[in-house]
């Protein structure tokens, strides 16, 4: 059950948008069906109404934020923050922002939400398979939080899902309900932090031999297409230039030939093992000290892939060899622009 | 079964002429194909085009600067952009690129017999220009009166000066240069290209104009001939867009659902009108 | 469209296992095989690897017949280039079970690659020697919507067998000549039709067809609407949510855009024809910085004009768009389609 | 070359300017033997070295690649020795992770007065990468020699 109470979050919205402090509000809409919702966007008082605040309610919103630097929700001399609803794991992206200096943090009105958990669409297309739940259900359905698990409640009454079953594993080991900043909190703050434990995949792999483990990565780069959305969804890549598309900074209007001649080409766009691998190794790397877990890379790819492993192994490395987790606090310097003596060194010789 | 559209020919660099200078420099490769048959069979129109491979590097879509008239080397003036048309600067006599072509419409030089024609170009945009007075000079006869309205940056960013020098000179052609800021040494009129056509006033009688160059040229110079009364479907320009195959397959030069390597480059101002603003 | 099949054919359930096998002695077999919580379809090696029990495939038919990677050329020596060719070989393809919309998909690829003027060799070798098996929906998927945009659950466009599961087994139903030559080979597997299974047949097809679970509005009204729409606020509004991944134009199986890029170590390499996507800000960046497509609307207005208004006018008509709904369900943030094509005709009356 | 087995491994050593680039120099000019199989690339700072030039080595095929710079409170610019560490603290676990062999890739401080140290380093390093083998893990296109020694005919 969520202590955010829907009039209550809505009331709060439609108060943000009527004092005119924010110039959007960020928020989610219902979507395709009954599992899935879409990003919302609050320009009016009178558009309030329309978001939801749900189970479905599984894509991370911080997003948007980053696409808001680069392609602009509004008129770009609005200088006024935007509106945001955040649960308990998306805070960390906002502060991992703020840390970066992507965004300053009154550029954001966070509006807390205490979320439950949210559905995995590859758990829930199982579970409609196996339950045999009807078309009818699966389009009008709404879901909503119920005692511990999750229901989808429809005109005929509600059909009861089992938690483990249809949650995102982020969510399954929630390390909090409510967002750790906010600006208003609708519902009750979560005080007790779990802190998460790599899961135990993680632990299996890194016991197996190189070539055991390179058997199962190399699986896994072979299946990626390379369409970059663990990229475009991820919190942490919000670099205006990119290493495996590295022309956005290169190619302008005023840059001169031999700048974009010799723009550097990592790797190229053929999708092979070793290209993907390239890409999603570094991908990794670069969430050292600034992935915060939101799972949003494994949810976002097509083919499925288990990218959470490779990030959340860099996570646990953070924590064991630094000490540091991400989005822990707007105070911590992000972890590679610090250094310090007692650093690990054990591997230099 | 056809020939394969992806598989460009070999072809050796006969000569490389600077035609202007600076960071966007422009230079003209004149090559020859390694094998006779495809030099023989490799027929094309006046502003068509053909790609470029420089092996390693990538493709590049290049205009082809020279008429059918000029024998049967291929002339390409290669404004320095980007990595292809950079190593394509650092070409030297004998060495290799791959050319695959000749693509897209070209200009339709046939139906503009008896016509006067007035080219009107900027920049690099004299590439295809020059190709379509090359071939109506060498067919003297065919066309009325033909003028040529050029305007560059400065005096040094001038493509093809001598040529036009020589033209102008022969009697050929009526040959109108413009700088945009004024040099000491040049005597001719200086301003924008689009301020030349205002001042020449060329009429629209029995005229075709080609116009080709930056798009806020081509722009201000329509914007121009539409003041004098031409009619849109007599002002031709080419159009260009990120191109891949060059054989319309690989979907990204659409403006609408025209594409331009294949049903262009060559639009009349009337057919850009009928697209979406997607350019 | 529903083909008449030259032929019916029974495979019973206890034969599949030997069909599969004989299947893989006749060429290069490609099947849904289960990876982890999905499936794709990949080349398989064994009888084993195949999943009987699909949804549908993350990937599709496209990936058979244009894969990702193709390489046009190969060469040596960057400067004193010696170049050779690289066309697929002409085995002989075998896809077993695609899905009917998947194949529909091919009639606009076909439209891109097979054009009498330059056909494209690549394409061409791949989808000539290919033999495609389609299974039929018995039970179409949450995203379905094939019947709006003039397929159906057992379409046989494309298709060289249909086969469609039934109690106890297949029907196997050859609609082309590849198709009967395959069936000529394995002969010795199927059994005679009953009359009871053409009975389950019809009803299972008749069922199926109501079962789909959504509806897109009609085709045509879209395409002509969209002809006044291209500076509709709709796009802006759509585009606003999109993360520009490419997903719905990488996984389409309409979709057919690729790169042409060269790969080089140590002055040799090969060029490469990948699969690009009109979502990708480089796909139409000028090196000049100008890109025409600038935002992530223009570009969402892209893929939705070029499925329903650019490839009618240039195809005679046909929408390149099958109803399998992969765009909207693989979607990180559920742009749905059929919901841009709704607010397109709500737009289209208001105007 | 070492006389281990028969494979000769290439190594790329991106070697700082101020002290391991020296160091190997010292070596050179002290005579003092060690594995030509090294490829050196000199760079300002350790810290230079981001994890993606280490991937970019292996995908252009190297077997081994090393990173040296100066010893920990030398550093020609206070502190890109330190930020290196860490950097590549975590990036050799990930490298490991993925399978790729930790004898792959190598860090170490030699300083210019260690002409010995650099030498010793280079032929452990090598004697190691011998024992594994080539890299095919991440060369980019695995099958690029077969393809362009097939001559398809069309």
């Amino acid at each position: 059950m969520t202590t955010t109470d829907p009039n209550e979050l809505r009331n709060a919205i439609r108060g943000l948008l009527e004092s005119k402090k924010i110039r959007t509000f960020i928020g989610w809409e219902q979507g395709s069906n009954a599992f899935r919702s879409r990003p919302l966007f609050l320009r009016s008082p009178d558009e309030v109404g329309n978001e939801i605040f749900s189970p479905a309610c599984t894509p991370c919103l911080v997003r948007m934020i980053i696409e808001d630097l680069r392609y602009p929700l509004d008129k770009p001399d609005d200088k006024r923050p935007l509106g945001i609803a955040l649960r308990g794991c998306d805070d960390k992206g906002v502060i991992e922002l703020i840390k970066d200096r992507r965004i300053k943090r009154e550029e954001v009105m966070i509006v807390g939400v205490d979320c439950p958990g949210t559905v995995d669409w590859t758990k829930a297309k199982k579970l409609i398979k196996d339950r045999k739940i009807s078309t009818d259900d699966i389009v009008n359905g709404r879901l909503i939080w119920k005692d511990r698990g999750i229901a989808i409640a429809t005109p005929s009454g509600e059909i009861s899902l089992e938690r483990e079953k249809i949650l995102m594993s982020k969510c399954l080991d929630c390390e909090g309900h409510t967002p750790r900043i906010y600006d208003v909190l609708i519902g009750k703050e979560d005080t007790k932090r779990i802190p998460a434990e790599p899961p135990k995949e993680v632990r299996e792999l890194e016991a197996r031999s190189p070539d055991e483990k390179y058997e199962f990565w190399d699986d896994v780069f072979s299946r990626c297409i390379r369409c970059y959305a663990c990229r475009n969804i991820c919190t942490y890549c919000h670099c205006e230039e990119c290493a495996v598309d590295p022309t956005t900074l290169a190619i302008a209007a005023d840059s001169i030939a031999a700048d974009k001649a010799n723009r550097p080409e990592w790797v190229g766009r053929d999708s092979t093992d070793s290209s993907n691998g390239f890409y999603l190794i570094t991908r990794a790397y670069h969430g050292t000290g600034r992935c915060i877990s939101c799972e949003e890379c494994d949810r976002a790819c097509p083919m499925r892939l288990p990218l959470r492993l490779l990030n959340r192994k860099v996570r646990k490395d953070a924590k064991e060899l630094f000490d540091y987790d991400a989005g822990k606090s707007v105070e911590d310097k992000p972890l590679l622009s610090e250094t310090c003596d007692n650093d690990p060194g054990g591997f230099i010789w | 079964m056809n020939r394969n559209p992806y598989l460009p020919d070999l072809a050796t660099v006969v000569d490389v002429r600077q035609e202007t200078g600076g960071d966007r420099s422009v230079r003209t490769l004149t090559v020859e194909f390694d094998d006779k048959e495809v030099a023989s069979s490799f027929t094309y129109k006046p502003g068509q085009l053909a790609m470029l491979s420089v092996f390693g590097k990538g493709e590049s879509m290049i205009s082809i600067t020279s008429s059918p008239t000029m024998g049967k080397a291929l002339q390409f003036s290669v404004m320095r952009m980007g990595r292809v048309t950079s190593i394509l600067h650092y070409l030297t006599k004998g060495e290799k690129v791959g050319v695959r072509g000749p693509y897209g419409n070209g200009f339709p030089v046939g139906e503009w017999k008896g016509k006067n024609l007035i080219f009107i170009g900027g920049g690099i945009g004299s590439a295809p220009l020059r190709s379509a007075y090359s071939y109506a000079l060498h067919n003297r006869k065919d066309y009325a009166d033909i003028s040529i309205i050029y305007g560059a940056r400065t005096s040094s960013d001038i493509v093809f000066r001598d040529e036009l020098r020589a033209i102008a000179e022969s009697g050929g052609a009526k040959v109108e240069m413009s700088i945009d800021k004024p040099e000491s040494d040049w005597d001719g009129f200086v301003g924008f290209a689009a301020m030349n056509v205002k001042r020449l006033a060329p009429k629209p009688d029995n005229a075709i104009v080609i116009t080709c160059g930056p798009v806020m040229l081509i722009k201000t110079v329509i914007k121009e001939l539409m003041d004098l009364h031409f009619k849109p479907s007599e002002i031709y320009t080419t159009l260009e867009n990120k191109m891949k195959c060059g054989v319309g397959k690989c979907g990204r030069c659409n403006i609408g659902p025209v594409l331009v390597c294949k049903n262009g480059p060559v639009f009349t101002v009337e057919q850009i009108r009928q697209l979406p603003s997607d350019l | 469209m529903v083909m008449k099949a030259l032929s019916q054919k029974f495979l019973p359930k206890a034969r599949l296992q030997e069909f599969k096998k004989r299947l893989l002695d006749l060429g290069e077999v490609f099947a849904p095989v289960q990876e982890g919580d999905v499936t794709a379809l990949r080349r398989i090696g064994s009888p084993n690897e195949i999943a009987d029990d699909f949804d549908q495939t993350q990937n599709n038919l496209r990936a058979i017949i244009e894969p990702q990677n193709e390489i046009i050329l190969t060469f040596k020596d960057t400067l004193k280039p010696s170049l050779t060719e690289q066309l697929p070989a002409e085995n002989k393809r075998i896809v077993l079970w695609c899905r009917p919309c998947d194949a529909r998909a091919l009639s606009s690829l076909d439209d891109n690659f097979d054009d009498a003027l330059l056909p494209d060799p690549y394409y061409l070798r791949r989808r000539k020697s290919t033999t495609i098996i389609g299974l039929g929906c018995e039970k179409p998927f949450p995203f379905c919507f094939c019947g709006s945009v003039g397929g159906n659950p057992f379409s046989t466009d494309n298709l060289d067998v249909i086969m469609t599961r039934v109690r106890d087994g297949y029907v196997f139903e050859s609609l082309t000549k590849k198709g009967k030559d395959l069936e000529a080979q394995l002969t010795s597997l199927f059994s005679e039709i009953a009359a009871e299974q053409k009975n389950l047949l019809l009803e299972i097809q008749g069922k199926s067809r109501t079962l789909l679970p959504r509806s897109a509005p009609n085709p045509e009204m879209v395409h002509a609407n969209l002809g006044r729409l291209f500076d509709s606020p709709l796009w802006k509004k759509w585009g606003d949510k999109c993360i520009g991944c490419g997903i719905c134009t990488l996984l389409c199986p309409t979709c057919w855009c690729f790169d042409i890029t060269d790969v080089e170590t140590r002055g040799k390499g090969f060029r490469i024809r990948t699969w690009d996507s009109c979502q990708f800000p480089l796909f139409t960046l000028h090196t000049s910085g100008h890109n025409p497509r600038p935002t992530k609307a223009s570009r969402v207005r892209q893929r939705v004009m070029h499925k329903y208004r650019y490839h009618p006018v240039n195809y005679s008509g046909r929408i390149a768009c099958v109803g399998c709904g992969r765009c909207t369900e693989l979607c990180p943030e559920d742009i749905d389609l059929i919901e841009i094509l709704n607010d397109i005709m709500k737009a289209g009356e208001q105007q | 070359m070492t006389q281990t087995e028969g494979h000769a491994p290439k190594v790329i050593a991106f070697l700082c300017n101020w002290c391991s680039y020296a160091g190997a120099d010292l070596a050179g000019t002290s005579r003092i033997q060690y594995p030509p199989n090294i490829r050196i690339i000199r760079v300002m700072c350790s810290a230079r070295v981001s994890p993606q030039f280490v991937l970019k080595a292996f995908l252009e095929g190297a077997d081994g690649v090393l990173l040296s710079g100066c010893h920990i409170g030398d550093c020609h610019y206070l502190k890109g020795n330190l930020s290196a560490r860490r950097k590549f603290a975590s990036f050799v676990n990930l490298l490991q992770y993925v399978g790729i062999e930790p004898q792959r890739f190598q860090m170490s401080w030699v300083s210019a007065s260690e002409g010995g140290k650099f030498a010793d380093v280079v032929t452990k390093f090598v004697n190691e990468l011998s024992g594994l083998g080539p890299q095919k893990k991440l060369v980019v296109g695995d099958r690029l020699d077969e393809i362009i020694s097939s001559e398809v005919p069309s």
